[in-house]
């Protein structure tokens, strides 16, 4: 209707965070980094797992709901000192071999674990990102949990309950990991960061940490994300690093781009089981590669070919523009 | 108690131990909305309720997935399938904060390695938890489900008296007896229905063990005492569960599972003596 | 890639929640209700507060971040005795004169007012929804709002603050509307809502409310839902009514439907100022129109051309179909 | 202090009072990242700085709109032109508590009806609470933005004793040395720059006092003295602001409100004297 912004103005220019996978990694995770990888079985960050035991981190904090099969590759490549968690399964498909051997046998030797129920993460990312001293929960009352994790306390809350009684609850304290990396489907150089699909607690857990690694299927251009905003998980003011690292999330699955691959999944408990044949897969498929192009074109073409997938494409929305 | 079929015949042979679980699930689904179910026999159970006494009825994955159509039978919770032409994806924060601990769902589904006579499940450790025997996957959203859903259903492929025990190795969802005494005040009933196959137990809420409802024909009250870790009381009306009807099998096997994926196709069946 | 659902499954019949205003309004609001309407300038559900305002409603109390002019129409309509609100301003367009005529004289009759700030009203619907007793914020500390707001309190948290110490923080008490009445652009029968642009506090508003009720722009096909579930902040589970009200949200704007009237909210500080004619403009525009669909005829084709919006469409996004 | 310019000749004709805070206020956000800020003198000056001092600066806005791009110059915090082509629409939960309080923005500019020496801002009532001569909106997101901005900026179009003042009505967004004393650690510094039509006075944290830092030139500080409702500490190096380059008034002009809609066409211009 009026004021048009002259055609003259200058492009603000936008910071370039787009840098490989190895150099994100290099910058970002230092031995005895708490990390959090986010991703509720939909965008796991495997790719980025694969480089930090490529790499040779030591004595990292691992902070994953879900603590699956690159948990069990990250504590079998020696990485990791503590685990912070609230499952610890090879989904529905088994178990994560390493991992229970650390903890049944505490060989080669124990691995701290601090244990919580999913929510409980939850609300340490929640409360993570929003700066507060604590999150209240109504869980865990009458639980075993808080008798293993004295992180896990209680409050009274200064309102009445609704029996005019006082009111307690329980409470877990923020999480604010040093660097969190999560997959997705896309964002632009900047980190401005689009996901579909299950969008699990990634803004969350981005938002909780010091730093952030978004590593995309694609990087796009500019005018495809702000084409939808509204599909921005991710602001860029919260990304440092912008990795494009195609299929990066197998054997997880990335809504629209590759499947779920089921056989590795279900092979894993297989594999993990046995500590040999665990050692000469990490070096044959992550240590033996260079990077995760390498680790792609050794699962070959046939095998990703089982994974595709065909087209469901939203339906487009009108954001309108002022006439 | 629904324990009652909905169809017409009854059939006596070749059912399944997973096809009676399923069937007896959906039966007591009769008037609940919605249901916070894992992939595997409580979808199943849900699915068959949508086609007999609960057609309304949705289920929440804790995933975040609401009012899922899927073209292929889901493989886990978060299969890419269930998000196509999916109703709704919430963020883990709204599915877990508005939803479940907002009191939205009126049946949470749980299984577990043990459960107690007030309910309380075990899904952590064998053992100790400093040093366990086996390491189980935890809680997940366990502890949460008990926490905030109206009640609690448990379907248990083998009742026996490893899983059906005493005292708990290690507490990890309580129901809302131990939460009291922890000072908390839950919002729904814990566990009101355990769903095996040699029948069904029940309790009603706070305060109440769980009885002997109703058993699977043949199933004796003694069989069922021996397999259970503790006393356990049997209600006053002990009914015989109604075998499924040719019409729940049907919908069961040619429109819920038609490939077996979960009703299995190695199926041991039920223990000899019995359907 | 495998086990397709056999295509005789019978499709599960979905509720039909769409109704009137009319009867929305009849069914959900009850004299001495607690009512939240929410939308941060964006679709603000302004024809569902004339429907108030036309069946006579009375004592009833709203729940509002901004307090602006549907808030002010609410009051002069003599629905209101109690407001929540955390500002209580005409946009940056002037004053809602009743509101400020009712707190600064009393005159007709005073108007109780709860004071928040946005966050303190956002942390009240985040604890409405998440059945919590109270929820923690980093405001007020220092602020004279909690002295005349008895509803904010303190919490020591359990955990030692950054210097070791203990600390305190500030806590609202949750907010549960009887109902919650939002607009947006698109539903489909059984309440799966869909909002782009502002999405405000809508969600949670819904959430914390016992009953909620989505005026909408249009009544969408299943399909166009299914196609973009990401797209649905609301899901039909926690909805009990969908009105279909095309323009309801005048004059504040939808976006990608039309735009704010700018000239409406200047004029208002005008028409609010002087008691008479406040009186006058609600008996011609609310009390002397039958519904809303008179009300957007009566403001006539050439006003609502001025509002009109060009096309600026997202780029679909695939969700791909398993193969 | 940056009351430095960065153009080359100075301009000293023809400069609206607006144009001058919007000037000052741009010089001031060298090397801020992010800043959360209302339609306005606030905008106009973020929208000069990244085009001089801060190339990289994005403004969020209270709405949830993040790395705006709009075609036209909005009118309110929610227009629909900032949202088209922006780069994110945060939900308000995320707005306010991940990105505000989560401590992720270094500037906040902030209005006021009433500001004391420490920074306190009211912006609720002019008398009473309880019955108030004259009821203002409110808080709206001050105590939020006071509270967790690491540092506050505010304009003031009118620098008098009626709003520079000893002793609020009512404190509605309390700076850092109240919070300390209600027993609650903030996270910023409160209110650093406060920009008038007379100079900038300037805090730097906790425990100090608004000095006056700079003044326009022509200004005295008996004058800036005597429209201050406290005894009003100076600087030592007490600074006269270099008035606006043309480079700036050119950007200001053509570029970011060629219409005048912030910059105001009926501007009565700076205080005789001055510029």
């Amino acid at each position: 209707m009026q004021n048009p912004v002259a055609e003259s103005t200058q492009p603000v220019p936008r910071p370039d965070k787009t840098v490989t996978m190895r150099d994100a990694i290099a910058a970002f995770v230092a031995d005895g980094s708490t990390v959090a990888l986010e991703g509720f079985t939909h965008l796991i960050p495997t790719a980025a797992g694969h480089e930090i035991i490529r790499q040779g981190r030591k004595d990292l904090t691992i902070a994953r709901l879900t603590a699956d099969i690159v948990t069990d590759q990250l504590i079998a490549g020696g990485c990791v000192r503590k685990l912070v968690s609230s499952f610890v399964g090879n989904s529905t498909a088994g178990s994560l071999g390493e991992l229970r051997r650390r903890i049944e046998t505490g060989q080669p030797k124990p691995l701290e674990f601090e244990e919580y129920s999913h929510y409980g993460m939850i609300c340490r990312y929640l409360a993570g990102a929003q700066r507060l001293p604590f999150y209240p929960l109504r869980s865990y009352g009458g639980s075993d949990v808080p008798s293993v994790n004295p992180g896990i306390r209680k409050v009274t809350s200064p309102y009445p309950g609704p029996d005019g009684e006082t009111e307690q609850i329980y409470v877990v304290p923020p999480l604010s990991p040093d660097v969190t990396i999560v997959h997705a489907q896309r964002a632009d150089r900047a980190g401005n960061t689009q996901i579909w699909g299950l969008t699990g607690i990634q803004a969350e857990a981005v938002y909780a940490a010091k730093r952030a690694i978004i590593v995309v299927e694609e990087v796009v251009a500019d005018e495809v994300i702000r084409s939808d905003p509204n599909r921005t998980v991710i602001p860029a003011h919260a990304v440092d690093a912008v990795v494009k690292c195609p299929r990066g999330a197998h054997p997880a699955f990335a809504q629209g781009y590759y499947d779920r691959d089921g056989d590795f999944y279900r092979g894993w408990s297989q594999i993990s089981k046995d500590p040999e044949r665990l050692r000469d897969w990490l070096d044959e498929w992550i240590r033996g590669t260079r990077d995760h192009a390498e680790y792609v074109a050794k699962l070959g073409d046939e095998h990703w070919a089982g994974l595709a997938v065909g087209e469901a494409w939203s339906e487009p929305v009108n954001y309108g523009r002022r006439l | 108690m629904n324990a009652g079929s909905t169809g017409s015949r009854e059939s006596t042979v070749d059912v399944t131990s997973s096809e009676l679980l399923a069937v007896v699930a959906s039966r007591e689904l009769v008037g609940k909305n919605t249901v916070f179910a894992g992939i595997g026999l409580p979808t199943l159970a849900v699915s068959l309720a949508q086609q007999t006494v609960a057609p309304g009825i949705e289920i929440v994955y804790e995933s975040g997935v609401c009012g899922a159509h899927p073209s292929h039978l889901p493989e886990t919770i978060a299969d890419a399938v269930l998000i196509t032409d999916s109703e709704a994806v919430l963020p883990m924060t709204a599915l877990f904060g508005y939803v479940l601990q907002g009191g939205r769902i009126d049946v949470g589904f749980l299984g577990a390695a043990q459960i107690d006579k007030w309910g309380n499940l075990n899904s952590s450790v064998i053992g100790d938890w400093h040093a366990p025997k086996v390491r189980l996957p935890g809680a997940g959203g366990a502890v949460e489900v008990m926490a905030n859903a109206r009640e609690v259903f448990v379907v248990m492929r083998r009742h026996d008296r490893r899983s059906f025990t005493s005292e708990l190795d290690f507490c990890t969802s309580p129901g809302p007896d131990r939460a009291l005494r922890d000072g908390i005040r839950p919002l729904g009933s814990g566990v009101t229905r355990v769903i095996t196959d040699l029948g069904i137990l029940a309790r009603e809420g706070v305060g109440e063990e769980l009885r002997l409802l109703a058993t699977h024909p043949g199933v004796t009250v003694d069989q069922v005492r021996a397999a259970t870790g503790w006393d356990l009381q049997i209600a006053d009306d002990l009914a015989t569960i109604e075998p499924p009807t040719e019409a729940e099998l049907r919908l069961l096997r040619e429109d819920v599972d038609p490939d077996r994926v979960y009703l299995r196709r190695s199926d041991p069946g039920p223990r000899p003596g019995r359907c």
